[in-house]
């Protein structure tokens, strides 16, 4: 995997806007036609083209064998995924919603997280499983939850979550050719945001946070859609006068750990922002290594900014309220340098 | 089995006020007052109405996805209902569920449900306590042709197979999982010979005709009631409108739907018998359809001027904390 | 509820020396006597008294219809569990693994912890999940983890760890007592050990630590087993001068933030230890916690220490390797203080 | 179908070579050499033995928490499987994994499993790369009858049916799952039945004599191999040891494991078959006994002079990271 961002194809650096919906797409096209063992598997990608539209149109162009629509069975597709992976594809199976990934949690978490392990290294699991969480649509609390946390707390898999399209696209490559097992948490409400993507091959390493903004006066660590949010609180934090350094982590596990940290020795106050609800979150992550690595850099306590701890309400007024909202960040990061 | 002329009317009323209400949800939607998803039952409503005609108040049902018409056939009030679609505090939900988890405990309805063949083994729990408490109530699951490709389908089958709960499975196949055509998600064309495979009765009915699924499930109820086990139902039906409100349908053609529209109406086939078997007379029929039309505007009517969804307090998410 | 802990029965505060196992056997079979709408169900549980023994002899005394023995069917049995308790009756649900609850755990999250909430506060949902974790028997790494992390991320359920003979009755009593959806997490290597427990009816309630040892030189924060760990490790740092205050959360959801706080306010310093891998564990949320709410009380950053982020391996002294172990605590409680 | 000397001869090298791994395995455990559990396998060698037979190196298969005997049939190295119980480095798993993870994938042994049902999908998916790949390779999975009440079962077997995969699901029903007799696991006594509602053929075959056993299993693999998808065989056995070492077995009744014992045993079973239809003399048939017996002992003593499992490194858990 090249070791770092490239835009190998036509004009080197040439970019084009697109929706994160179709970099994800992109990603899956490039990669299908560079490698035949790569399968995709999930419930209506086919002619629907996926809930939020990223396979459509890969069906014609793939066929129905790579582009492989299946019943209604979670646990059955993305074991048959672990399968698949054990014994030589690389395939990329689609949870319609993280919602649903309880469904499927035994075979990613005993089976494809732990094969490697368990077989004393025999094995490679270059499985994807993409999915999508977040509020926002009006689905209510069986179709809005962000549970990338369950997903951290496993030995043995990685979890990626893009803010960008290009992010999206780039991450996505990177995850298709990881050999270990990925968890890939998309957001619903991202699909339709744009922005420039680089053509071609294009591949973001995994592990490698991104500072989307620098910043003095504090760090905002976030990711997903809060990061979109982060960046427009910065904006109008900046406006009063506080210079917030945003710092989109990109890839949940492997942590970067050195990129969170030296941030806040610079800027030393940190601000963690996430849509799920804070109680167990991975925020706790986050606050707890920097105030055990980085105390006595810290001028003031670190702070959480996080899901209310309620399942997701059906009324729009109530879901808006339930998570960080950009005048949220505002607020609090004034607090925090207050 | 014969149905007097009250049954015989009610089980048309039922159906016609499922499809009233899904055609107002389905403008209310257009006009931007319903948030999230809905999902039409129309051209089903046999299976809702034809089934729980046979239950009390008492007995359970457990829901899906394309819940409203089972939620009506079981008696809910239908302005709670538009409220909960709007939003509003006086939803059954109070605002916080919406058309996915619409529930009416009060009337057994354990809700509709965002898990496709989450209801299955909820519906055997809840047999488990009629056989538990030694009651005579019965639980019915409504679950999608796609649902029966869930493991819970599978797992719950067999554990009231083995207890012998007074559960009834009722599979509506639609003949789509959104997508995917049943054809392309089962090899074999007889969903209920899965039941052999756990040592219960497997029935087929078509549910164009509302009085042979009444047949049909009232002999299913019945057995439950009396302590002889569960059975699976299949219910062959077509659904009218898109999976979800806004579905582009680019799994089947156009005239595929007109030509099961046409066919496939429980409705229309009900006024025909109706008519031709002397139950009531046209007139009469349209004196239901305007009652029914009238009560569902009223009900909109109520659900609109209610207050919208009050704040979140924590003795929602636990009883005590 | 009692609000207090009592020992209603018998002797008022007598006690009987009795396992961890029969402790919990002694919860359950109280509260069966008690009301009979209290229903166990699970694998194994019947004839042969449970993977663990807790169910032992109750089959004789209850019959098979009130200990129902099931199929392999994981998602059945909580699924029924589900519909049990939201019509009347308190059913217990055995999971025999932890390892396992990814099969169930849909209906937990999706059904059972957010019936309540979706359907507008119509309904309850009393349903009891027992089920244990934890390494140290060579059951490898599908058999061995901790996962409590991921249903303390939920909300809408609450989560229990008793350490000790007496909590285990009598939080288990306060959780079948209890309306809401509890998650009770045993531990396969507290079954055998022993101690006091109150006769009679004895409820501990939910949302309470429990000061284990009072000290004044750093909290340790920890549950389940490796309290044991915590309490030996304290005997040892109270002979080479160091004064460890030991925090049993005993639950874990809700949590007691009081409790924590009031301690590590009088310590300044505190230390965080969990069996689970430390990546995404409840660690973060205790030591992040303690970081926003006492910065300025602290004369020491937080530290966690964790299980490993490995799968539990298989051999014995591999296996050892990747718990905290007591020379471990004791090792850094001493970098903590020094 | 006709079973010559040699295949006759290893079949029975086979099972008999499980029957005494099994056996010491025991002793080793009694002498606390090994930690953690062990599921015996005797008393249902036949059904490894018999499909193993027919797969080659580069055909899958997935295993069980009762998985040695699946393990020597896909011909592993007996000094690796006793290293892996014995924790050490030259173990299958280096001693990370123990009995509930062996696994062998240069023969295609895609691991036992600790997670009953868990390996069903996975034979699928292995199932899956072998019809992407349009190679002929077949995938087996073993599981017990308990596993056939897991959700696993019902969406693999599912799967495999409308992809026509090549995958054959051999339930080994042994009477038991833990302390639960099958006729309280199930309201059908044929297991088999569950095939008709995939669309896939289902047969039942006696495992107590091997080539019944290789004479189905030979069909089914063969099916798939040619392109004519899944089966499930249901091979009838008996646990003649206890769940796991240890296992009190309050359940059942030592007469009842007696008489089983006597009767079923495929070895026992082979042994007279072999004699009568003249394929091999009784000292023959010890000749081989003697064999197993000593390669055994050759493979405890080469895994007891293994170093022990090494400090854990990075690279196990993650390829890269
Ligand atoms: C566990 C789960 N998987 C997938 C979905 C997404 N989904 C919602 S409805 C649906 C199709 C359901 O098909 P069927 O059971 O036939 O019911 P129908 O919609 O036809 O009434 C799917 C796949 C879901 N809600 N839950
Ligand atoms: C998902 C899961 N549930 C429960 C268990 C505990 N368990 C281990 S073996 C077993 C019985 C399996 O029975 P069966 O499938 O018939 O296989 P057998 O042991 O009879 O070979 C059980 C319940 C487990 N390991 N995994
Ligand atoms: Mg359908
Ligand atoms: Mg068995």
């Amino acid at each position: 995997m090249p070791a770092t961002e490239t835009a190998s194809a036509g004009a080197p650096g040439a970019t084009t806007e697109r929706f994160y919906s179709e970099a994800l797409r992109d990603a899956l096209r490039l990669e299908m036609q560079r490698d035949p063992r790569i399968l995709v598997m999930g419930e209506d990608i086919a002619e629907h083209g996926g809930a939020f539209q990223v396979t459509a149109g890969l069906l014609a162009e793939f066929g129905p064998d790579r582009i492989r629509q299946t019943p209604i069975s979670e646990i059955g597709i993305v074991g048959a995924g672990v399968g698949a992976a054990l014994t030589g594809l690389r395939p990329v199976v689609e949870l319609m919603y993280i919602d649903f990934s309880g469904l499927a949690i035994d075979q990613i978490v005993n089976q494809a997280a732990q094969n490697r392990f368990m077989f004393g290294g025999q094995a490679r699991v270059p499985l994807v499983v993409r999915t999508q969480g977040g509020s926002g649509r009006g689905n209510a609390a069986q179709h809005s939850k962000s549970l990338e946390a369950w997903f951290t707390h496993v030995a043995g898999l990685k979890v990626v979550m893009p803010a960008t399209p290009a992010d999206a696209k780039g991450l996505l490559t990177a995850a298709i050719r990881d050999d270990d097992p990925v968890m890939f948490i998309e957001h619903k409400l991202l699909y339709r945001t744009k922005g420039p993507v680089p053509d071609g091959e294009y591949v973001v390493p995994l592990g490698k946070a991104d500072m989307k903004r620098e910043g003095s006066d504090l760090t905002i660590v976030t990711w997903s859609r809060e990061v979109l949010f982060a960046l427009e609180a910065a904006a109008k934090l900046a406006a009063e006068g506080v210079d917030a350094e945003v710092i989109d982590l990109r890839t949940l596990v492997p942590l970067d750990r050195a990129a969170i940290l030296s941030s806040v020795r610079k800027t030393r106050r940190l601000l963690v922002v996430h849509e799920a609800i804070k109680r167990g979150g991975y925020g706790g992550e986050i606050a707890a290594l920097v105030a055990e690595e980085a105390f006595d850099d810290l001028d003031a306590p670190p702070r959480r900014l996080a899901g209310v701890e309620t399942p997701i309400p059906y009324a729009a007024h109530l879901e808006r309220g339930v998570i960080p909202q950009v005048e949220d960040i505002v607020r609090v990061a004034k607090e925090l340098v207050g | 089995m014969i149905i007097d002329r009250a049954t015989a009317l009610d089980l048309y009323r039922v159906m016609r006020r499922i499809r009233r209400f899904e055609q107002r949800s389905t403008t209310l939607f257009g006009e931007n007052k319903i948030w999230g998803t809905i999902h039409s039952y129309a051209g089903e409503e046999a299976i809702a109405a034809g089934v729980c005609a046979h239950l009390r108040d008492d007995d359970w049902i457990t829901s899906t996805h394309r819940g409203h018409g089972h939620c009506i056939a079981k008696r809910a009030d239908l302005g709670k209902m538009y409220a909960e679609l709007l939003g509003r505090e006086t939803g059954y939900c109070r605002g916080r569920g919406g058309s996915m988890h619409i529930a009416d405990t009060s009337k057994g309805n354990l809700g509709a449900n965002g898990i496709v063949g989450g209801g299955i083994p909820i519906a055997t729990g809840a047999a488990l306590t009629a056989r538990q408490l030694g009651t005579d109530q019965v639980a019915v699951s409504f679950f999608g042709d796609g649902a029966a490709n869930e493991g819970t389908f599978h797992e719950s089958l067999n554990l009231a197979a083995i207890w012998k709960l007074p559960v009834i499975y009722v599979c509506e196949n639609n003949q789509y999982a959104e997508s995917l055509p049943v054809g392309k998600a089962f090899a074999t064309d007889d969903i209920a010979s899965r039941a052999v495979g756990y040592g219960m009765p497997g029935v087929n009915v078509d549910a164009r005709d509302v009085r042979l699924v009444y047949a049909v499930a009232g002999e299913a109820i019945a057995l439950a009631r009396a302590g002889g086990g569960p059975t699976l139902i299949v219910a062959e039906a077509y659904r009218h409108e898109g999976h979800y409100y806004g579905d582009p349908q680019h799994y089947r053609a156009k005239e595929e739907i007109e030509v099961w529209r046409a066919t496939f109406d429980p409705i229309i086939n009900a006024r025909a018998w109706l008519t031709s078997d002397g139950v009531a007379t046209e007139a009469e029929i349209d004196g239901v359809d305007r009652e029914v039309d009238e009560e569902t505007e009223a009900a909109i009517v109520w659900a609109e001027t209610g207050p919208i969804a009050s704040p979140i307090t924590p003795e929602e998410i636990y009883a005590s904390y």
